[in-house]
């Protein structure tokens, strides 16, 4: 591992939990904070990016105390950003978005159960109301509870990878070249 | 013995088709310290990177020539926000970074953490989290961080740039006292008018050549005059079109000015 | 190119961060075309008026305006019609493929036509010497280069006031020179230049009064010529008189020129007169 | 007992146990237990400034400050859980998310991040874990300070965070962008300056004050960890 991959782990760990500032003033219920994640697997490939999750997770525990048991949605959203960037959907946002969607689906399917056994579906006030929304809707609890997550997450994870989309081709010529993946995560490798 | 010796040394960043370094030749002796002085783009900063073994190691690209360094070396890059190790939560662990690095035994960390945040002016600052400080004290805690190191040659890049003029002063000050003590100092910066009494040498660098090595007294010349790198006072002098030697400072335009 | 003219004014303007107070009772007026600097140590409270000059932060007390516009009530985005501004490590701001689609930005925030924002930003670019560089990525440019692109970003809103913290670090000589010649320019075209900075020489050159701020009070208002010859006013700032002012005051130039142009002129016209040295 | 001297490890190892016995032993009872230890925990006067820094609050006894940020943390999640699920279930999961929240928050406040660091150090772990969570964690408000710096000077620059959600989303562009595109840029300088100062991961390098782990206190861990598992091998038998 060279010293400049290992400096990208917390560096992008660190930016997705700044990005919270950008967020806010915007005023979008997003959270982002899996940008760094993957992002760092987009550029340096699955180590790096599961590396980052962990350690956003790891951190951003200390800030919200009922986060840590989401650490195996970040280990999950960075696999799923692997096969994304090893077919290149990260070539232009028509591609993206709907991965991003995609990953809305599973990243709801993961925390479902975490969200249900752990927090009995009240991770945060959103989805405690959009789970109540949907018991009243008549879905079953662990319907309801997918319902809950599902509406928080999804939306999450698209406006990500069209944020990590920009950035991979914003980037310079030279960084881009110093990264490993970040060619054929555009489909240009 | 040089302490670094750079013998036609060429040098290609990744992914970049123009060379970055031309066929540079410099050596640098103990307690010597060399100024290069050029514009934005003339190699200074690359020529650091090279002399501090960082490229093309870390950096990637490509080097031709040959580079030897003898003892141990500490480069302070112009960003000092970047320069932070982020493992340590108070300014006395920052600087103490790299010795503990080096594996030293902690008394010796110590009384070199001391020294080092003493001579930067910085002791008061030693239990502060560096997250908290300003652009200008936060250069003084990266200087010191390499300074603590006790490097045999250290290579300064713009250390004045977030500096406030009496932070500047010092810095300087801690450079001469430094090459008195035997380190070789490489140092890039635009703060001409200092360099009469801070360089033994001046490296003129134009477009990664070097154009011109000499004394201060080249900071008066018409070649670097017309290419804006003279001192302030020999600008003014030959501006004024007064005659030969031309005075580096206002020191020496006094007495000229008396005679 | 009829930039809106307006004078800045600041009336008895005091703030605090939560109980510390940053600013007290600060009262100046800066008329169209006049190029100050503001001085002080660090934690004087420099930023923090010129971050109530941009609407970033509203004053507790008095107010701030900038032509017929009090900045009270009104956002950053909106005052951007008339105030330009570049902080410290701007370029952390950048993110276009190129120069000229980030100096673009402002432009196009502000609602401007193709043709209008394109007008605006040839007119930057050319001002600060880019216009070579205007396809380039700024990643790709030297760190230099990127602080001289979010001066151009600045000027290409063609505000009525700019205000600068530092635009000089980090910049060698020829490259100051070019933001001396294009603040000269903006002023000579109505536009009042705010600068706050460390970097006498620069000030010297370029601007032409001089407010001294201490521990949030305006512990002075004079002309910069004044105060950049007498190291004993500059001495308690933690300054020293620059070079040229230097040299005017130790060969007892009449008239203390401070600029180098001047020192020149009144060094060349005395030397004439004594004979040759 | 002076939770601060505590080896960071244990004070690791209590702040897991607790929350893992919490789920493990039968509701409501275990959660009650765990929860009243963790919140009499919360109570240890907190020393120095910990990971989060939010045991220094003026006028509060430092340990209030800590209780009073566990509860007001929880408290949003029994009004959710009474939304949502009956008496009994509200109580067992309440009782279990007050445990993990208190435990954490105390362990948040009270151990300070260098302490941490050092004693990984010490440990013999390689310099790379160690940097890893430091280097994240010291990171996250200079790039939170940096963040909102964008912010201002995008919207100094025109830059309105107001208007549909179209818009929002196109200045949520303009305003991540710059962060994470001057995060990459700088990985690059930031190795260099690891570099020069001697850091090769995985190397081993002097701890500069590493904590006391007295024998007692590393029993003490081996202890907890045996003490959950077989909490959990007793539950798993009484249940099946």
């Amino acid at each position: 591992m060279s010293v400049r991959l290992l400096v990208l782990i917390p560096a992008a760990a660190a930016m997705s939990l700044a990005l919270s500032a950008a967020v806010d003033a915007v005023a979008l219920p997003l959270f982002l904070d899996t940008t760094g994640t993957v992002l760092a697997t987009a550029l340096a490939g699955p180590g790096a990016g599961i590396a980052t999750g962990v350690l956003t997770s790891a951190v951003n525990t200390l800030r919200n105390p009922t986060f840590w048991p989401f650490v195996v949605v970040q280990v999950i959203v960075a696999l799923y950003a692997w096969l994304a960037a090893r077919a290149g959907l990260f070539r232009s946002l028509r591609t993206a978005v709907p991965a991003g969607l995609g990953l809305g689906v599973l990243a709801a399917a993961t925390s479902t159960p975490i969200s249900y056994v752990v927090f009995g579906c009240t991770t945060t006030g959103g989805i405690a109301l959009t789970t109540a929304l949907g018991r009243a809707l008549g879905l079953p609890p662990l319907g309801a509870c997918f319902f809950g997550s599902f509406v928080a997450d999804f939306g999450d994870k698209a406006v990500t990878f069209a944020l990590v989309t920009s950035v991979l081709h914003a980037l310079p010529r030279r960084t881009a070249a110093r990264f490993p993946w970040a060619l054929r995560a555009v489909g240009a490798a | 013995m040089a302490r670094l010796t750079l013998e036609r040394v060429s040098f290609w960043y990744p992914a970049m088709g123009r060379p970055a370094l031309r066929d540079v030749s410099l050596a640098a002796a103990p307690g010597e310290v060399i100024a290069l002085v050029g514009n934005v783009g003339a190699g200074a900063s690359t020529l650091l990177l090279v002399a501090a073994d960082l490229a093309p190691r870390v950096v990637g690209g490509r080097l031709e020539g040959r580079v030897k360094g003898e003892g141990g070396r500490g480069i302070v890059l112009p960003t000092p926000w970047t320069q932070l190790s982020g493992m340590a939560f108070t300014v006395w662990d920052e600087v103490a970074f790299g010795p503990a690095n080096l594996g030293w035994p902690r008394e010796r960390i110590a009384g070199a953490v001391d020294r080092s945040l003493a001579a930067l002016d910085i002791g008061a600052l030693a239990a502060r989290d560096p997250a908290t400080l300003s652009g200008g004290e936060l250069q003084r805690v990266v200087i010191a961080g390499i300074v603590a190191m006790e490097p045999a040659l250290l290579l300064l890049d713009e250390p004045t740039a977030e500096l406030d003029p009496e932070a500047t002063r010092l810095v300087w000050r801690l450079v001469r006292a430094l090459a008195g003590d035997g380190c070789s100092v490489v140092v890039a910066t635009s703060d001409l008018d200092a360099l009469p009494e801070l360089a033994d040498r001046i490296v003129w660098m134009e477009d990664g050549a070097v154009r011109r090595i000499g004394a201060p007294a080249l900071l008066a010349e018409q070649s670097l005059w017309e290419a804006g790198l003279a001192t302030t006072v020999a600008d003014v002098w030959r501006t004024a079109r007064l005659g030969a030697p031309y005075p580096l400072t206002v020191a020496q335009a006094e007495r000229r000015w008396r005679q | 190119m009829a930039a809106v003219n307006a004078e800045l004014r600041f009336e008895h303007v005091s703030f605090s961060y939560g109980t510390v107070p940053a600013l007290r009772d600060v009262s100046f007026a800066l008329a169209p075309g006049e190029r100050a600097a503001l001085l002080g140590r660090n934690g004087a409270g420099k930023s923090t008026l010129l971050r109530l000059v941009t609407g970033l932060l509203h004053p507790a007390e008095g107010s701030v305006s900038v032509g017929d516009w009090e900045t009270r009530g009104r956002p950053p985005e909106s005052l951007a019609r008339r105030v330009g501004s570049v902080f410290q490590h701007a370029d952390q701001q950048l993110f276009a493929r190129s120069l000229r689609d980030d100096v673009a930005f402002g432009p196009r925030a502000l609602g401007h036509g193709a043709a209008e924002v394109a007008r605006r930003v040839d007119t930057a670019l050319a001002a600060l010497e880019l216009s070579a560089q205007a396809a380039e990525h700024p990643y790709d440019l030297p760190p230099a280069f990127r602080k001289l692109a979010t001066l151009a970003g600045a000027l290409a809103l063609e505000p009525a006031v700019l205000v600068l913290d530092e635009p000089t670090a980090g910049l060698d000589r020829p490259l100051r020179a070019r933001v001396a010649r294009a603040l000269a320019d903006r002023a000579a075209a109505g536009v009042v230049v705010l600068v706050a900075t460390h970097d006498l020489a620069f000030a010297a050159e370029v601007l032409e009064r001089g407010l001294v701020l201490d521990r949030g009070r305006l512990a002075g208002d004079a002309p910069l010529a004044a105060l950049l010859t007498s190291s004993g006013r500059l001495a308690p700032l933690g300054l020293a008189p620059p070079t040229g002012a230097a040299l005017s005051a130790a060969l007892d130039l009449p008239g203390r020129p401070v600029r180098q142009r001047d020192v020149a002129n009144t060094l060349a016209r005395v030397a004439a007169a004594r004979g040759p040295v | 007992m002076t939770g601060g001297r505590l080896h960071p490890f244990t004070l690791l190892a209590i702040a897991g146990t607790l929350p893992a016995l919490a789920w493990i032993l039968p509701a409501p009872a275990g959660g009650a237990v765990t929860t009243a230890v963790a919140l009499v925990l919360t109570l240890t006067p907190g020393a120095s400034p910990g990971l989060t820094g939010s045991g220094s609050s003026p006028g509060w006894r430092p340990g209030l400050v800590v209780l009073r940020t566990a509860v007001l943390t929880a408290a949003p999640f029994w009004l959710f859980l009474l939304l949502l699920h009956d008496v009994p279930s509200t109580i067992a999961i309440g009782l279990r998310l007050t445990t993990m929240i208190a435990s954490v928050v105390w362990v948040g406040a009270l151990l300070p991040p260098g302490r941490l660091v050092e004693a990984m150090v010490a440990a013999g772990w390689g310099v790379t874990a160690a940097y890893l969570f430091a280097a994240a964690l010291s990171a996250v408000p200079l790039l939170k300070a940096r963040a909102q710096r964008i912010v201002d000077a995008q919207r100094c620059r025109g830059l309105s965070p107001r208007g549909g959600v179209g818009r929002r989303l196109r200045a949520l562009r303009a305003l991540a962008l710059p962060l994470v595109l001057s995060v990459l840029h700088e990985v690059d300088e930031r190795a260099l300056a690891l570099e020069t100062r001697g850091f090769v991961p995985g190397a081993r390098r002097t701890p500069l004050a590493p904590p006391r782990d007295a024998t007692a206190e590393r029993a003490g861990r081996w202890l907890l960890l045996v003490g959950c598992a077989a909490a959990l091998a007793w539950r798993l038998a009484w249940r099946g």
